[in-house]
């Protein structure tokens, strides 16, 4: 067992342990701090994988700038501890039952299809600076497109978050014959 | 050296974690959290299918979804502001004005 | 080949009249109605004379006018076609018709329709005499149902009133049942010899051998009877002929006696051809004619309204008409037609005038003793009941013999029942007589009838009195023809006019040599027979007129069968008419209609709607359970394409 | 060596050229996000209304302009033919529509009008670039953006609960399944090890589809399936519909399915995906089915027009079910020339319900509808068009839509399918016919007011009136158009020799 | 044996502006002030003019020849394969005619009972009206369905914005099941261009007849089927009539009168044109079934008619019972029954549509249809109960009269055929007497029983308008039917020889 498997199965470790945390915990905080682990352990794996720049910003937006506006979020709502309200039987009943089956068959497949061979440690070299080169060159397009995604979630976020006005639509109108 | 299937098995473990508290957890912001923990799980694979197959596309493609999940967030967190305010609640299941 | 005719004129002068009077007879004068009404009739009458003496020699004669129907290689033409047969039937129906005219005028002036009368009078005449004149069984059959449309009409001629109103509508219900029968004869007739006209079918016809066992002419025949048997009231199918009397009495003679019921008889001996070769469908006929004969006369003993013993005797004189066509003797049925055109119409139009006298009374019972108030009438009515009851030298001796001789020669039972019907004939006619012109007045001498629903005349009677002339002359003109219109049968003289339709058939071949006593003795029985009628009317209505009662007591029930008709209307409405209705409304429309596949439909419908409701509870509203049916498609559609997927893979 | 280099892959100005709709789209959703807080509130209804339909004119001429320049541009990432430039006609048309019914709705529903109408453009852009895209990256970025912008607007009646909760509903379940698409777009990356759908196409020419690539497909449909509201993924669209503003839906239910089904074409086939058959089949057959009957028995016109959507998303489905190369063109013309039908008669009927249903919708039920046939005949007739061509009438673009539909399918012997597709649509005719019912057969009980028909409204509706009639009338130019696409997405993508194809993994020679 | 020729170069536009008159009227009508008396003025020039108009087809119409005429054939979309082909042969020829026939007898009829929403009465009535004249023009089976469906739209709206109590109910029944019915029929038309890749009637006729298109013997007895539901349910045949009833009950009087009197006719028209005229094969062997369900329609129908309280309902089920002589007719594959089924939809339609105007015409006074109501209203109305019976007796089939003479060749037909069904069909000529007879009877004879009835008035001028001109029809049809059998003849022959052919051939094998 080279320390790279190690390596890999103590993250993975971490990573399903705070998955499986996010879902245990019922307070929301918690969960987000779940959250945060699984991706400081994703992190580890993507450097692992040689993914430098990819760990980075896993860091950097993800558990950084993401994960604390949830957060943020959590407190503002002053969001509590979860009730356990009994909302939907079709979720257990149809839900996890058809996400374990395709999650079996997927691993099942995965395991069984999609080879063995193993992904050396750093294989790929992802450093800022190919990335960036990629970026500019040949996804130059979906690059600069995301500004729109972002001017629109801004908007959005504007739109929606503010305070709605306090003039309610006026009374119907009449027919002016 | 770990085994590509190996990566790809955790990416599919996290991936089932999301959809699983997408099912039953009942605050808003934490089902949130799991459609994060899905995406985060879809990173998993496309890093480890761009070590596969030496394509650094696949790492290009983590940072866009990490934008989108970062847009996403934005919006996401405001509609849920915007549902809290209007009714006091965060449950999931008490937001059910509309059906049938 | 004779000159054009212009036999179209005949039908179509009278059709004129009625199309004139129904247009503006509303707003006409009396005076110009029934000079319109008839004036047409009347021309056609002349015109039919004319013809008689212009087509003497030239028959058969055929006009041809304009295609009807033409259908692939069917085709029907408006065509007339004339023949001694049509010549005899056509001067019949346009000299009686036209005397009845004249009578109505008289009749019916009072009515406030009087011009509707007139123009359901002359559509009668029109399809009357297109009836006997078309060349060919369509043309024939236009006729024939016009005529049952006329009589629809005139039987319900007062329209407030149910009972008439119910009567035309059996009259042309009946009448559609027998024509059922005559349509599947001529779709017969159209399959094996694709056409109908009477040329064309006789000539395809007259060289089949007579069938010795049912076939194809003897089903076409007896398809025919069923039609006859409507239009004509044999059995079964005579039940709408005494309703019929709710009809204003000229129509009575002028429909329901003399012509129109005798179309059935026309058309028999117009298919002779067909009926020769078809001896089962003959005897049949025979059958059914004698039958019919003696079972309306027993009905006509106790029936007492004045009208109604007519409608029997018609419907069992009729029978003897069948009687004759089914032993073969045409000429002597159609004889018999004739004669009794005459004496039935005269029969039905002195009734008239008894009714008319005595303000609208059809009831013998409140009669009695009219023959001083009415004398003329008096005197045609015993005329006529001379004449129908077979004593000679009346018209009806002379016919009714021709048919009874025939009848022997067929089968001696024909024969004795017709002997028998004679006599019972002969003693209801002269009952009607006794009980109407003999004894004491029964009837109220104060008004009391005929005003407002009955609609007859409408002005008051205070004493049976005579009708007016207008109405008498027909009266006489028929009690001469009644008298003396059996005199051209002396010597088989009609059946020789006849000879070239039908053939110099039976009558003449039988009526040769030894058999010449025969025919004298029968003669003299038959004769015998109708006096003893005579003479048993005489004793139980005139010289002992408390027995009648005292018989029917004796008779009971079988005397209650008869006096209700043998309960056969109430046989008919319980075993088809009621399960008919109520069948079709509880079966068919409640049952089959509402409940089978409405329900079904209406049931799919609300299925479809709980469905609906079903699939509705999906969208349960609650963000998890969406997710869940999402997560569970997901895993179908993995599960299905992994499974495609492996097996496509381990396949290559 | 780097800025030279930098240089040489900047693309060239035909480039440009080949997204020049996008351009002026954002650039006039930029424009309007500017003004927007300069203008006076009363004021900004009708100004920024205008420019944004100026930008959205602007991107159909552009779109016009765009289609004399057919080829591959930024790295092969983008292909303009018949077919991109169909549905970026459609789409933006669509946009135009809704911006011009928009102006009355907004100023009824005092809504701020300028992040309204940035957002409809900005979504028309993701929209657009969705249906050209040949990269699955950008793809995924543009379908965000569609997402995420009709997210918002679906939320944008703040003072309604239902509003918001609709926006939240779309938003996760959105999100949800944009999860799974991604997730198929990582296998398919993985399959292949290309997210270019033209290189995944030569990838996979000769050689058998590896099973990976039935998993990342079967995880794609979930996703493209959700988008298109096809059952079982459909579970989604009546609460969001009746939630959402009526314009709003009347846009989302079209444009952003339209650009699905772009997608969705290209992915079943350029990619000739595998597998594909029975699934379409199915869900085909299921969403007619489950929109039909689900629509039976609602009250709310929303949401009935909602399950109504899921129903003809069925009927488009049917023709995907083609298998063959020569039945395929026929099917991908039925899908564009349906979409395009579907597009005007449900925009059309969402104009005339947010019409009716005045401040705060609040008449936009059944009974809200009785009698409306005579205190509003032009209005009432209009919707009544637009139901028929929904039942599929004739002289309608829903009848020939239908009729091409099945045609096709029975072209490729789907027997079955087809009679349960016109089963399903004479059910459907159900639903309609009791909108119809109940505008001109009942009478009112209770007055509803009705607003005066504004300009704009009234423009858009006689351009919905017109577009239903002339696709069900002269439907011949816009087949030709479809027919055409058709036979330019199933010509082997070849490397537009303007912009030099690059191998996907350039970058690794520095490894 | 390609029947379709164009003769006549004088008139290829006839039939489009036939077709379409009555559209441009309604569109006219669109633009117009809502000002009822212009706009019913309007309606009957327009209608008055389509039926002037498709004179010109009777007239210059070439009778001695059976292929179609005043062809028009136009590429309409080039694929799917859809042309604007149009013609008529001596059947749709006078189903056209009787269309623009009863057009403006219905707007008379309307003039005075409709006094609301009288504009969209009128458009809706013109539109049908160009609907149902396009669907008998057609030659393009895209362009007949076309029509087919939009013939259901104006008729379901002017029986539910028109119609009396039910009139919902009604519609709706009335829509579901022909547009249930019809889907059939557009899978059978969509299998056939599949695999013929034409729409041209003429053209699959022709390749069916050759033999020419692939894997038809396996599917032709579904497409018979296909084709047969959709007919079956629009005549209505039993067991698919349970919507006529209610439907004409709750119609206005136009509606029933286009319903019984052209609608109907669809179904039959599309029987011996699609059913007949593609696959004979097909219908010959099915002919026994169907046969034996339209006899049970005859007197089914009639025996429900009898008993009904409702006049409407009374005649809509006579309709049932008059259209399965239509059905035996075609089916019996006789030169005969044919044209006799074609005689006996045109004597129906004009003699049903007679009756339906009167009973509106008692509507319009009383607002009930229910027969007890009335009694003795000869004596009141004396004008109306003489057109009332004018028109009964050429429903209940007299000689001279329209009704008997398709009748009569029906049933000799069907007795060539197999004489079981001319026998038991005869015995519609029974029912039919008792059922009308007994309803006039009961409405027209006796006292009056119900006083308010003292004060009906007789028919106004508009309504003899309306109504003469059918009565005076049902007689011209009766006394000169060669005027219309001359052109149906030949048509009906040409109809029935491919299966002479096709039949020899097969006996020849």
């Amino acid at each position: 067992m080279s320390v790279h498997l190690i390596l890999f199965l103590a993250f993975g470790a971490v990573a399903v342990a705070g998955a499986i945390n996010l879902l245990a915990q019922t307070h929301p905080i918690n969960s987000a701090l779940s959250l945060i682990a699984v991706m400081a352990a994703l992190a580890g794996e993507y450097l692992l994988l040689g993914a430098e720049f990819v760990a980075a910003v896993q860091v950097i937006v993800y558990a950084g700038a993401i994960m604390v506006l949830f957060v943020f979020v959590i407190m503002l709502l002053n969001a509590g501890v979860e009730e356990r309200t009994k909302g939907s039987r079709v979720a257990i009943l149809f839900g996890v039952p058809g996400m374990l089956l395709g999650s079996l068959l997927v691993t099942w497949v995965v395991l069984r299809y999609s080879g063995t061979e193993a992904v050396p440690a750093g294989a790929l070299p992802g450093a800022p600076r190919t990335i960036g080169t990629l970026l500019f060159h040949e996804f130059l397009l979906p690059f600069e497109i995301t500004s729109i995604l972002i001017l629109v979630a801004i908007m959005g976020a504007v739109v929606l978050a503010s305070k709605p006005p306090t003039v309610a639509p006026g009374a119907p109108i009449r027919r002016v014959d | 050296m770990v085994p590509l299937s190996y990566y790809l098995v955790l990416s599919g473990v996290l991936f089932a974690c999301g959809v699983t508290g997408f099912l039953i957890k009942r605050n808003i912001i934490t089902i949130f959290m799991s459609i994060e923990l899905m995406l985060n799980g879809v990173n998993l694979s496309f890093v480890a299918f761009a070590a596969h197959w030496h394509a650094l596309a696949g790492q290009v493609f983590v940072f866009f979804v990490m934008v989108v999940a970062a847009a996403e967030s934005a919006v996401g967190l405001a509609i849920i502001i915007a549902v809290f305010r209007s009714r006091e609640t965060l449950n999931v299941d008490q937001v059910n004005l509309l059906k049938l | 080949m004779t000159a054009n005719l212009n036999l179209w004129l005949i039908p179509v002068l009278p059709l004129a009249g009625a199309t004139i009077n129904g247009f503006l007879g509303k707003k006409s004068s009396r005076t110009a109605v029934s000079t319109v009404g008839l004036f047409f009739p009347g021309a056609a009458f002349v015109w039919a004379v004319v013809v008689v003496f212009r087509a003497w020699d030239g028959l058969p004669y055929q006009e041809y006018f304009a295609h009807w129907i033409r259908s692939g290689s069917f085709t029907a033409d408006f065509a007339f076609y004339l023949d001694q047969l049509s010549l005899v039937m056509l001067l019949v129906v346009t000299g009686v018709g036209f005397l009845i005219h004249i009578y109505s005028v008289g009749y019916m002036w009072e009515d406030p329709s009087y011009y509707r009368f007139f123009t359901y009078l002359n559509l009668f005449m029109f399809f009357m005499l297109t009836l006997i004149l078309g060349n060919n069984y369509l043309m024939m059959f236009i006729g024939w149902e016009g005529v049952g449309l006329a009589s629809y009409l005139l039987i319900g001629f007062w329209i407030t009133k149910d009972s008439a109103a119910s009567a035309g509508k059996k009259a042309f219900i009946v009448n559609r049942i027998g024509d059922f029968g005559f349509l599947i004869g001529l779709f017969l007739i159209i399959e094996h010899f694709g056409s109908l006209d009477f040329t064309k079918v006789f000539a395809q016809v007259q060289p089949l051998v007579p069938e010795s066992s049912a076939g194809l002419l003897t089903t076409i025949g007896i398809l025919l009877m069923v039609g006859a048997c409507g239009k004509s009231a044999q059995i079964p199918l005579y039940v709408w002929l005494p309703d019929a009397m709710e009809g204003p009495t000229p129509v009575s003679a002028l429909i329901h006696a003399a012509t129109m019921v005798t179309a059935g008889v026309y058309m028999v001996s117009r298919s002779h051809v067909i009926f020769e070769r078809a001896p089962i469908a003959l005897t049949v006929v025979a059958i059914i004619g004698t039958l019919t004969a003696l079972f309306a006369a027993t009905i006509g003993i106790t029936q007492t309204d004045i009208k109604k013993v007519l409608a029997y005797s018609t419907v069992s004189q009729l029978g003897y008409m069948f009687m004759a066509c089914g032993v073969g003797a045409f000429s002597a049925g159609i004889f018999h037609l004739m004669t009794h055109a005459f004496f039935k119409g005269l029969l039905f139009l002195a009734a008239g005038s008894v009714i008319h006298a005595v303000g609208g009374e059809q009831d013998m019972r409140k009669m009695g003793g009219l023959r001083t108030y009415i004398p003329w009438t008096f005197l045609t009515m015993g005329i006529a009941t001379l004449a129908i009851s077979g004593i000679p030298p009346f018209a009806g001796f002379w016919s009714k013999d021709e048919i009874l001789w025939n009848a022997y020669q067929n089968n001696w039972v024909y024969w004795l029942i017709g002997v028998i019907t004679a006599f019972i004939t002969s003693f209801y006619m002269f009952r009607l007589l006794f009980m109407t012109f003999f004894g004491d007045y029964h009837g109220a001498h104060v008004d009391e009838h005929g005003h407002g629903t009955h609609g007859h005349d409408g002005h008051g009677h205070g004493e049976p009195h005579e009708s007016p002339w207008v109405m008498l002359g027909p009266l006489v003109v028929l009690a001469v023809l009644s008298t003396m219109g059996g005199l051209v049968g002396i010597r088989n003289g009609f059946e020789h006019f006849l000879d070239p339709v039908f053939g110099s058939g039976v009558a003449e071949a039988s009526s040769e040599g030894a058999s010449r006593s025969m025919e004298f003795a029968l003669m003299g029985v038959s004769v015998l027979f109708a006096f003893l009628g005579l003479v048993l009317a005489y004793v139980l209505y005139v010289s002992k007129p408390y027995l009648p009662q005292k018989i029917a007591d004796a008779l009971g029930g079988f005397y209650n069968a008869v006096v209700n008709k043998y309960y056969v209307d109430e046989f008919y409405a319980k075993i088809f008419v009621k399960p008919l209705v109520d069948g079709s409304t509880s079966i068919l429309w409640q049952g089959i209609d509402r409940k089978v596949i409405d329900d079904s439909i209406n049931d799919a419908a609300d299925g479809a709607r709980r469905v609906s409701d079903e699939v509705r509870h999906m969208q349960s509203g609650n963000l998890r359970s969406y997710a869940g049916w999402v997560a569970a498609g997901a895993a179908c559609v993995i599960a299905w394409m992994i499974w495609l997927g492996v097996g496509l893979g381990a396949g290559k | 060596m780097i800025i030279p280099a930098l240089f040489q892959a900047i693309p060239q100005g035909v480039d440009y050229v080949r997204i020049l709709p996008e351009l002026v789209l954002s650039a006039f959703g930029i424009v309007v996000m500017v003004l927007d807080p300069v203008i006076e509130e009363t004021d900004s209804h009708k100004t920024l209304g205008l420019i944004a339909l100026a930008g959205a004119v602007a991107g159909l001429v552009s779109t016009w302009y765009m289609s004399g320049f057919p080829g591959l541009a930024f790295s092969n990432e983008v292909r303009v033919d018949t077919f991109s430039v169909y549905f970026h006609f459609l789409i933006i048309a669509i946009a135009a529509v809704i911006i011009l019914s928009s102006f009355e709705y907004m100023a009824v529903q005092r809504i701020r009008a300028g992040e309204y109408y940035a957002l409809v453009l900005f979504g028309t852009v993701g929209m657009v670039l969705m249906s050209s895209a040949v990269e699955l990256v950008l793809i995924f970025i543009a379908l965000e953006i569609s997402s995420i912008a009709t997210y918002i607007l679906a939320g944008f009646r703040r003072n309604d609960a239902s509003s918001s909760e609709s926006s939240l509903k779309y938003f996760l379940l959105g999100s949800f399944a944009t999860a799974f698409f991604l997730y198929g777009v990582a296998l398919i990356f993985g399959a292949t090890g290309s997210t270019n759908i033209d290189k995944i196409t030569q990838t996979l020419q000769n050689r058998p589809a590896p099973v990976l690539l039935y998993v990342a497909m079967a995880l794609m449909f979930v996703g493209l399936g959700f988008k298109v509201a096809a059952a079982p993924f459909h579970i989604w669209t009546p609460d969001v519909y009746e939630g959402a503003p009526a314009p709003v839906v009347g846009f989302m239910s079209t444009a952003p399915k339209a650009a699905a089904f772009a997608v969705l074409l290209r992915v079943v086939y350029v990619i000739n995906a595998p597998g594909r058959f029975w699934f379409l089949w199915v869900a085909a057959a299921l969403s007619m089915t489950l929109g039909n009957i689900g629509a039976l028995v609602q009250t709310n016109v929303k949401r009935l027009l909602a399950y109504s959507s899921i129903a003809h998303a069925g009927y488009i489905l049917v023709a995907f079910a083609m298998t063959t190369s020569e039945n395929s063109s026929v099917g991908i013309s039925a899908v564009m020339f349906y979409t395009a039908a579907y597009a005007a008669m449900n925009v059309g009927a969402f104009v005339v319900v947010s019409h009716f249903g005045n401040a705060g919708e609040r008449y936009v039920t059944l009974e809200d509808y009785e009698g409306l046939g005579r205190t509003s005949p032009i209005l009432a007739a209009t919707l009544t068009l637009f139901l028929l061509s929904l039942i599929g009438i004739p002289i309608t673009g829903g009848f020939f839509a239908k009729f091409y539909v099945f045609s096709a399918a029975l072209k490729a012997n789907l027997i079955w399918l087809t009679i349960i597709g016109v089963l399903n649509s004479a059910i459907g005719a159900y639903y309609y016919l009791r909108i119809i019912v109940v505008m001109y057969m009942r009478e009112a009980r209770t007055e509803i007011p009705v607003m005066r028909i504004s300009a704009g409204l009234a423009l858009a509706l006689v351009i919905s009136v017109f577009a239903t009639l002339y696709l069900g009338i002269l439907p011949n130019q816009v087949l030709k158009r479809a027919q055409q696409s058709a036979q330019d997405l199933l010509a082997q993508p070849a490397p537009d020799p303007e912009s030099p194809a690059q191998p996907p993994v350039a970058v690794t020679q520095h490894y | 044996m390609n029947g379709a020729m164009n003769i006549d170069n004088l008139s290829p536009y006839i039939l489009t502006l036939v077709t379409f008159a009555p559209l441009v009227g309604a569109l006219l009508l669109t633009v117009l002030p809502r000002r009822d008396r212009e706009i019913r003025i309007i309606s009957l020039i327009f209608s008055l003019l389509t039926f002037f108009l498709s004179l010109h087809l009777p007239v210059h119409f070439h009778r001695s020849l059976s292929g179609f005429q005043y062809e028009i054939n136009e590429a309409w979309i080039s694929s799917p394969n859809i042309h604007y082909h149009m013609g008529v042969d001596g059947i749709s020829m006078w189903l056209v005619v009787l269309t623009t026939f009863l057009t403006p007898l219905c707007v008379l009829i309307s003039w005075k009972s409709i006094h609301d929403r009288v504009k969209e009465f009128f458009i809706l009535l013109l539109i049908l009206e160009t609907a149902l004249i396009g669907v008998f023009t057609s030659l393009d089976l895209f362009l007949f369905y076309f029509f087919w469906e939009a013939t259901l739209i104006p008729m379901a709206l002017l029986i539910g914005v028109f119609g009396h109590e039910r009139k919902v109910y009604a519609a709706v029944k009335f829509f579901m099941y022909t547009m249930i019915a019809s889907t059939f029929m557009l899978a059978a038309i969509l299998w056939l261009y599949a695999h013929t890749g034409t729409f041209d009637f003429v053209v699959i006729r022709d390749q069916i007849a050759r033999g020419t298109v692939p894997n038809f013997p396996a599917a032709a007895q579904w497409l018979f089927l296909g084709f047969f539901i959709a007919f079956a349910v629009k005549v209505p045949l039993f067991p698919f009539h349970t919507w006529l009833p209610d439907a004409h009950v709750e119609a206005p009087t136009a509606g029933s009168v286009l319903l019984a009197g052209v609608l109907l006719k669809m179904g039959t028209y599309g029987m011996l044109r699609f059913n007949l005229g593609l696959f004979p094969e097909q219908a010959r062997s099915n002919a026994p079934w169907i046969m034996t369900l339209a006899l049970i329609g005859i007197i089914y129908g009639a025996l429900v008619a009898m008993v009904q309280p409702n006049m409407k309902k009374l005649i809509a089920y006579s309709s049932v019972s008059h259209l399965g002589f239509v059905v035996l007719g075609i089916f019996s594959f006789t030169q005969l029954g044919l044209n006799g089924a074609m005689f006996v939809m045109l004597a129906h339609g004009v003699s049903t549509g007679g009756l339906f105007m009167l009973a509106g015409i008692l509507h319009e006074r009383r607002h009930t249809y229910e027969i007890r109501e009335f009694g003795g209203l000869a004596s009141i109305t004396p004008v109306y109960a003489t057109s009332y019976l004018f028109i009964v007796l050429a429903s209940v089939g007299l000689p001279l009269m329209n009704g008997f003479i398709g009748e009569f060749l029906v049933l000799s037909g069907a007795f060539h055929a197999r004489p079981i069904y001319g026998i038991l069909g005869a015995t519609g000529v029974i029912w039919s007497a008792c059922y009308l007879l007994w309803m006039y009877q009961r409405v027209f004879y006796g006292k009056v029983t119900n006083p308010i009835n003292n004060s009906m008035g007789d028919m106004l001028g508009v309504e003899k308008a309306a109504v003469w001109p059918c009565a005076a029809m049902a007689l011209v049809m009766g006394v000169a039917p060669i005027l219309w059998l001359g052109a149906i003849d030949p048509a009906v022959h040409a109809t029935l020889n491919p299966i002479a052919q096709m039949l020899s051939k097969v006996v020849g094998q």
